[in-house]
């Protein structure tokens, strides 16, 4: 057998190429908006950030404390209603929204917690969505305060000033590139602080074996609380941004199942567990879901030319393939679990060992 | 795009001769195509399909640009963005409120027209944006036009709201409790559902035990068609049944004649009204289609046709596309159509809402009296 | 009073298919122990198949079950052979994410053979009813619940007296104590799915004539599939049926006396309750 | 001097059954007490009893003098008592190092000082040379002494091993019998053990206490054990069963 090193140390002391690397990288992040201006990849962008922010986030409960919450939804949700309904109808600026957003999910992530914290396995899966989904059909009904299915539009973002400085008016996508890009980094820096101290090693004993954990004298109910406190604090900045972002929220769009899963979806394609799992989730997943959408796979056949656009299965592809997106994705979900259980990055892994040791 | 190219082929092929060539304007059609909307999102295709092959025999060459939104708001806006990025002179959809109303900022921002077919949502034409514009009647002419109807009929003193639990429904019955408000109805039950619920049989006895003159519903078809049945199941008798507006003007529905028959309904549009072409529309769409348009189909197809017709007589500019909305009028299947700006709206199309009642499974419409080809049958006869 | 009946009857009529959802939920649960997120998905296809045969070949979705339940139990034997199969003593997260994805799968297919309409399923009793002391009750939902009440009672009998049943109880206990014994584990997930599955065919085959059907109606089956089989407790049968029937008269009721809006969540509640103060369920744990 | 480890009448019952009735004794400090008895006789249930994983029904458990009962392991673990599990539990997907270090952060919150703490145990137990290896990977024999120093690596004053002789063989369980003897030797750790091996418990502990049936049937020196007529008709009867 050979050694092999742990998934803890494996990405703690980084090569001086990887951080050379690291840094161009991030430079290019932080220059991108400075070459382009197309609004539609700041956008797809600002897309692959929040779905970062929130695979990193269910990542601290998921993947590293292993508990698989399918209801991250209610911290996304709180984080967009609270922020949205100051906004709309208190003016109160959504910094201070986002910040009351996450006391919100805070106090959710607890009464979650208490409730299904006692709860393993399936009926914890089980009891996360319960909690959502309550929390979906509560917005739902709760139609003073949140006005119900109609959501919420905000109609004007306030300028971002400092004393009387204008900072930015929020008016091209640029600001809410680099808001969601620092956000990002700040979650993926947490992560990194979290996985090498000992709230990592105890999260992940927590996940190998609870009992066994408890008995060497982890607090259960601590540890998972606070693993959940992290990942609730991360998923309702994320959800203020995209609420403030988008402009308009509703049930269905903030607190719905959908939004779980495609949250866990992230962390899983990524790979579990790891700092860069759900980076690679979200890089993999966002531009292939848009690049489905809109029928680009058609038209990038008939341009290689493996298929000509009035053949018969041209017209097949043109017709259907647009249709068709979300049977596609659902076919590759159903693939990478079968044969990449440890997601993209854990695959891309495997492979590279197998090719060291030829 | 690609389906127009085919379409450009199958032209060519045929060879019509002196066939007017300008260069084909690109527009862009934001529509749900798949997710929890698509069933009505497919009308809208449909209808727009059709007004290309219109514009097309017009001599209006289109090169459309069709988007999925999946019915997600930040999806329409990825559309939306990408569209603007690809030149396009403007932009029909998209289909549902939200998504409609996170696009509609986005148009004003990259000053691309835009043209809301048939998402109700007041607010989409009430923010002042100059690059918005709406064909179809906003969710309170919904409420108002059957209110007004069944109190030109009778005496109504109480109502009861049952009704589906999403944008539509919810702000057609907000509407609706400020219009009844106004003409002094009490309201005696306030019931929302969410969609997928099999069984109504218990809110319906309930709404019975409240014994009101009115039962205002707002569903889609099917379950427009469940609460009828179970309603008549429970034997729920008020002087009238209102339902507003979607799932009650389907063909689907007006089918079940033993529930269907004498229920009220408003409409955007319906194939029976005098307005030039509607009952065209309606035959060739059903023969192309294989089913009847509903008002989401004729509303696409209109705007798609005012939107083609006017981006190319513009040679493709936004502005001056965006002006030829503004001082455009037109005359077809959805009646007169001109944007105006008027209590607190903007490019808003003063459509006018018919009222549509089924005698012997067919759509009669019954106000406003002169587009009427029936009287009323008024108060709800007993069941059988 | 008159009102509290009629919702307690309408309540119980629609447990009964509920109970139907929640048995087969509960089975494949039991013995694979694997969340069935597909389980909705599985049900909306019995209720293509339903719509199909009505249509096209015109018959009566009561009978057309006698068709529907071998075809049903095939299309669950194939998933578990061809895909749950691979998943055993897998990550749990990895089994959910595998049946959420094959539910798209199924979702979409449908929406791309019968496009996304609403079908409505019309016979000539699909609005007919019987009154009762002044309560009505619903001609087809009636049927249907005789219906359920005979498949259950067989399936007690198949689980309780044959020995393949009592194989499947088994493997539900003690996976690998029943292999110790020599039972075919492997043929008892087949099996297990099969019935599973051919269960949630014929529970969306019975409600199709007071129901509609679209490509996205699985998601709201599969969640109450979920709080029912909790409710009764995971693998339980008994409890299934049981559990069927209590949100069956939950929803009812609750629509009366709070409002149809928050009667899910009652529902919700319910189930953390059990959650938190039974976690093994009405009726404990594993007892099939 | 007050014993570390006192219990007193204990009693837990599952449903109807008593899975352990009116059981006492105690302990002192330095010694190593054996615990044996035929299978069911309510061993580990006891284990769970002493170290916080079920309240016990009835009856005292006393550690240092301080009541424990209804506190939770990981407190139980934090006064100084921990135990490992006869079915071994790693955490599978770490590596032997971090999870000998879970159990060393139980007192430091530095990760260097756990690291420390955790490749001295591993000396101790003979398995520094796989500290980098998965834990998932290890063959039964080194992952026993895995528990046994992930459990060392608390600072444990009792240390309670369940069967951690099962399922080894012969040269396997002789190194463990040392490393339980050296760790006597070293004077700062009590000992509890629950074996099966007759001859190795006798060999190593200073009191036996027998179970049967949930009961305390006897207790005394291994000497004393050996010749209970009681003890070995409770064993004879185990084996004609």
């Amino acid at each position: 057998m050979k050694p092999a090193i742990s998934i803890i140390r494996s990405s703690a002391g980084a090569s001086p190429v990887a951080i050379a690397l690291g840094l161009a990288v991030l430079a290019g992040l932080f220059l991108f908006p400075q070459f382009v201006q197309s609004p539609y990849a700041l956008h797809i962008m600002i897309l692959i950030f929040l779905s970062v922010i929130m695979g990193e986030a269910w990542n601290v409960i998921g993947g590293y404390t292993g508990q698989y919450s399918v209801g991250h939804a209610a911290y996304f949700g709180a984080g967009a209603y609270t922020t949205m309904i100051l906004l709309q109808y208190k003016q109160i600026s959504p910094w201070y929204g986002a910040l009351a957003g996450i006391a919100v999910s805070l106090v959710v992530s607890l009464i979650i917690g208490s409730i299904c914290f006692r709860l393993r396995g399936p009926y914890f899966v089980l009891a996360s969505i319960a909690v959502a989904e309550i929390m979906r059909l509560s917005a739902m009904n709760l139609k003073d305060l949140t006005n119900g299915a109609e959501g919420i539009l905000i109609t004007e973002i306030p300028h971002l000033k400092f004393g009387d400085t204008l900072i930015t008016d929020f008016l091209t996508k640029v600001p809410f590139y680099y808001i969601g890009l620092v956000i990002a980094i700040v979650t993926i820096l947490v992560t990194w602080l979290m996985q090498n101290s000992k709230l990592g090693y105890y999260f992940q004993a927590i996940r190998e074996d609870q009992d066994a954990a408890h008995s060497l004298g982890i607090s259960l109910s601590l540890f998972k609380s606070s693993a959940l406190a992290i990942s609730a604090v991360f998923t309702s900045l994320a959800g203020s941004f995209y609420a403030i972002y988008i402009g308009f929220i509703d049930p269905p769009t903030v607190l719905a199942l959908d939004i779980s899963v495609q949250i866990v979806l992230i962390c899983i394609i990524g790979g579990i567990g790891t700092i860069w799992g759900p980076v690679v989730g979200a890089l993999v997943l966002v531009p292939l879901s848009e690049a489905l959408r809109s029928n680009m796979i058609a038209q990038g056949i008939f341009k290689i030319g493996l298929a000509s656009e009035e053949s018969g299965v041209g017209i097949f592809l043109k017709e259907h393939l647009s249709h068709a997106h979300a049977l596609i994705y659902g076919i590759l979900v159903v693939v990478v679990i079968l044969f990449m259980p440890d997601g993209v990055l854990g695959w891309a892994k495997k492979l590279a060992a197998k090719k060291g040791k030829e | 795009m690609t389906r127009n190219l085919l379409a450009l082929l199958l032209a060519a092929s045929l060879a019509v001769p002196g066939m007017a060539s300008a260069a084909p304007v690109k527009i862009g059609f934001i529509n749900s195509i798949t997710g929890p909307e698509a069933p009505i999102g497919e009308n809208l295709t449909n209808g727009v399909t059709m007004a290309i092959e219109d514009l097309k025999k017009k001599g209006v060459e289109v090169q459309l640009m069709k988007e999925d939104d999946t019915g997600k708001p930040q999806i329409s806006m990825s559309a939306m963005e990408k569209l603007a990025g690809q030149g396009v002179a403007g932009v029909v959809g998209p289909y549902t409120s939200a998504c409609a109303n996170a696009v509609s900022k986005l148009a004003e921002k990259y000053k691309v027209p835009l043209l809301v077919p048939a998402a109700a949502k007041e607010e989409i034409t009430r923010q002042g944006l100059k690059y918005v514009y709406r064909l179809n009647a906003p969710a309170d002419k919904y409420a108002s036009s059957l209110i007004d109807a069944a109190l030109v009929m009778g005496k109504p003193k109480t109502i009861a709201f049952i009704y589906e639990n999403t944008d539509f429904g919810t702000s057609t019955v907000k509407t609706a409790k400020e219009y009844i408000a106004k003409k002094g109805i009490k309201m005696v039950a306030d019931e929302s559902y969410s969609k997928g619920s099999p069984d109504y049989r218990s809110t319906l006895s309930k709404i019975k035990g409240q014994n009101p003159d009115l039962v205002f519903m707002v569903s889609y078809v099917a379950d427009a068609i469940l609460l009828m049945r179970q309603s008549r199941e429970i034997g729920l008798q008020p002087q009238a049944f209102l339902g507003g507006g979607a799932g009650f003007t389907t063909v689907q529905f007006a089918k079940e004649t033993t529930i269907s028959n004498n229920v009220f309904s408003t409409t955007q549009w319906t194939d029976d009204v005098s307005w030039p072409g509607a009952k065209d529309f309606f035959n060739r769409y059903k023969a192309k289609f294989g089913k009847e348009p509903t008002y989401h189909a004729a509303c696409a197809y209109q705007a798609m046709l005012i939107m083609g017709e006017t981006a190319s007589k513009n040679g493709g500019d936004r502005e001056k596309t965006k002006a030829g909305l503004k001082s455009g009028s037109w005359k077809g299947i959805m009646g007169d159509t001109k944007f105006e700006d008027y209590d607190g709206f903007t490019n808003q199309n003063k459509h006018q809402m018919l009222v549509l009642q089924i005698q012997d499974g067919q759509f009669e419409t019954v106000f406003p009296t002169n587009f009427a080809s029936k009287k009323p049958i008024f108060p709800f006869p007993k069941w059988k | 009073m008159l009102v509290f009946m009629q919702s307690l009857i309408s309540g119980i009529l629609i447990g009964g298919v509920y109970a139907l959802i929640g048995i087969g939920l509960t089975i494949i649960f039991g013995v694979m122990r694997v969340i069935n997120f597909a389980h909705g998905d599985i049900l909306m296809i019995g209720m293509y198949m339903t719509y199909s045969l009505f249509t096209f070949f015109g018959i009566d979705p009561f009978v057309s079950i006698v068709i529907t339940i071998p075809l049903m139990f095939m299309f669950g034997a194939f998933l578990q052979k061809v895909f749950i199969n691979r998943m055993q003593g897998a990550l749990p997260q990895n089994q959910i994410l595998l049946t959420i994805g094959l539910g798209m799968i199924m979702s979409n297919t449908m929406m791309l053979a019968f496009t996304s309409d609403y079908k409505i399923l019309s016979t000539d009793y699909s609005s007919s009813s019987i009154k009762l002391a002044g309560i009505s009750i619903s001609t087809p939902l009636a049927i249907s619940f005789l219906i359920t009440a005979a498949i259950t009672a067989m399936l007690y009998w198949f689980l309780l007296k044959t020995d393949t049943g009592q194989a499947i109880r088994a493997t539900a206990q003690d996976r690998e104590a029943a292999q110790l014994m020599g039972i075919n584990v492997k043929w008892m997930s087949i099996l297990a799915f099969g019935m599973g599955s051919a269960l949630a065919g014929t529970a969306g085959a019975l409600i199709s004539p007071t129901y509609y059907i679209f490509p996205q109606i699985g998601s709201t089956f599969t969640l109450k599939a979920f709080v029912i089989t909790v409710l009764g407790g995971m693998g339980s049968i008994v409890g299934a049926t049981i559990g069927g029937v209590i949100i069956g008269i939950a929803e009812s009721v609750s629509a009366v006396y709070i409002s149809s809006g928050w009667k899910d969540v009652v529902v919700f509640v319910l189930f953390l309750l059990v959650l938190l103060f039974k976690p093994a369920g009405l009726m404990g744990k594993s007892r099939m | 001097m007050t014993p570390i480890l006192e219990i007193k009448q204990v009693s837990k019952f599952f449903g109807g059954l008593a899975a352990n009735s009116d059981v006492s004794f105690h302990m002192d400090e330095g010694m190593i007490m054996g615990l044996i008895g035929p299978n069911g006789a309510g061993k580990t249930t006891l284990f769970n009893c002493i170290t916080g994983y079920y309240p016990p029904s009835k009856g005292d458990v006393l550690f240092k003098g301080q009541k424990l009962n209804g506190l939770q392991p990981d407190r139980v673990c934090k006064l100084g008592m921990v135990r490992t599990w006869q079915k071994v539990r790693p955490l599978t997907k770490l590596s032997v190092l971090d999870n000998v270090m879970v159990g060393a952060l139980c007192r430091t919150n530095s990760l260097k000082v756990a690291r420390e703490i955790a490749h001295e145990q591993l000396k101790v137990v003979r398995l520094d040379h796989k500290a980098d290896f998965i834990a998932g990977g290890l063959p039964i024999g080194e992952r026993k002494k895995l528990e046994v120093a992930r459990a060392l690596a608390t600072k444990p004053e009792l240390l309670l091993l369940d069967e951690v002789m099962g399922g080894l063989n012969p040269a396997e369980s002789d190194e463990i019998i040392q490393l339980i003897l050296d760790i006597k030797k070293a004077g700062a750790i009590t000992q509890m053990v629950i074996e099966h091996d007759m001859k190795a418990i006798m060999r190593i502990s200073d009191r036996i206490v027998v179970l049967n049936s949930g009961e305390k049937l006897a207790e005394g020196s291994p000497a004393e054990i050996v010749s209970n007529p009681e003890v070995v008709r409770a064993y004879l009867g185990d084996f004609h069963a």
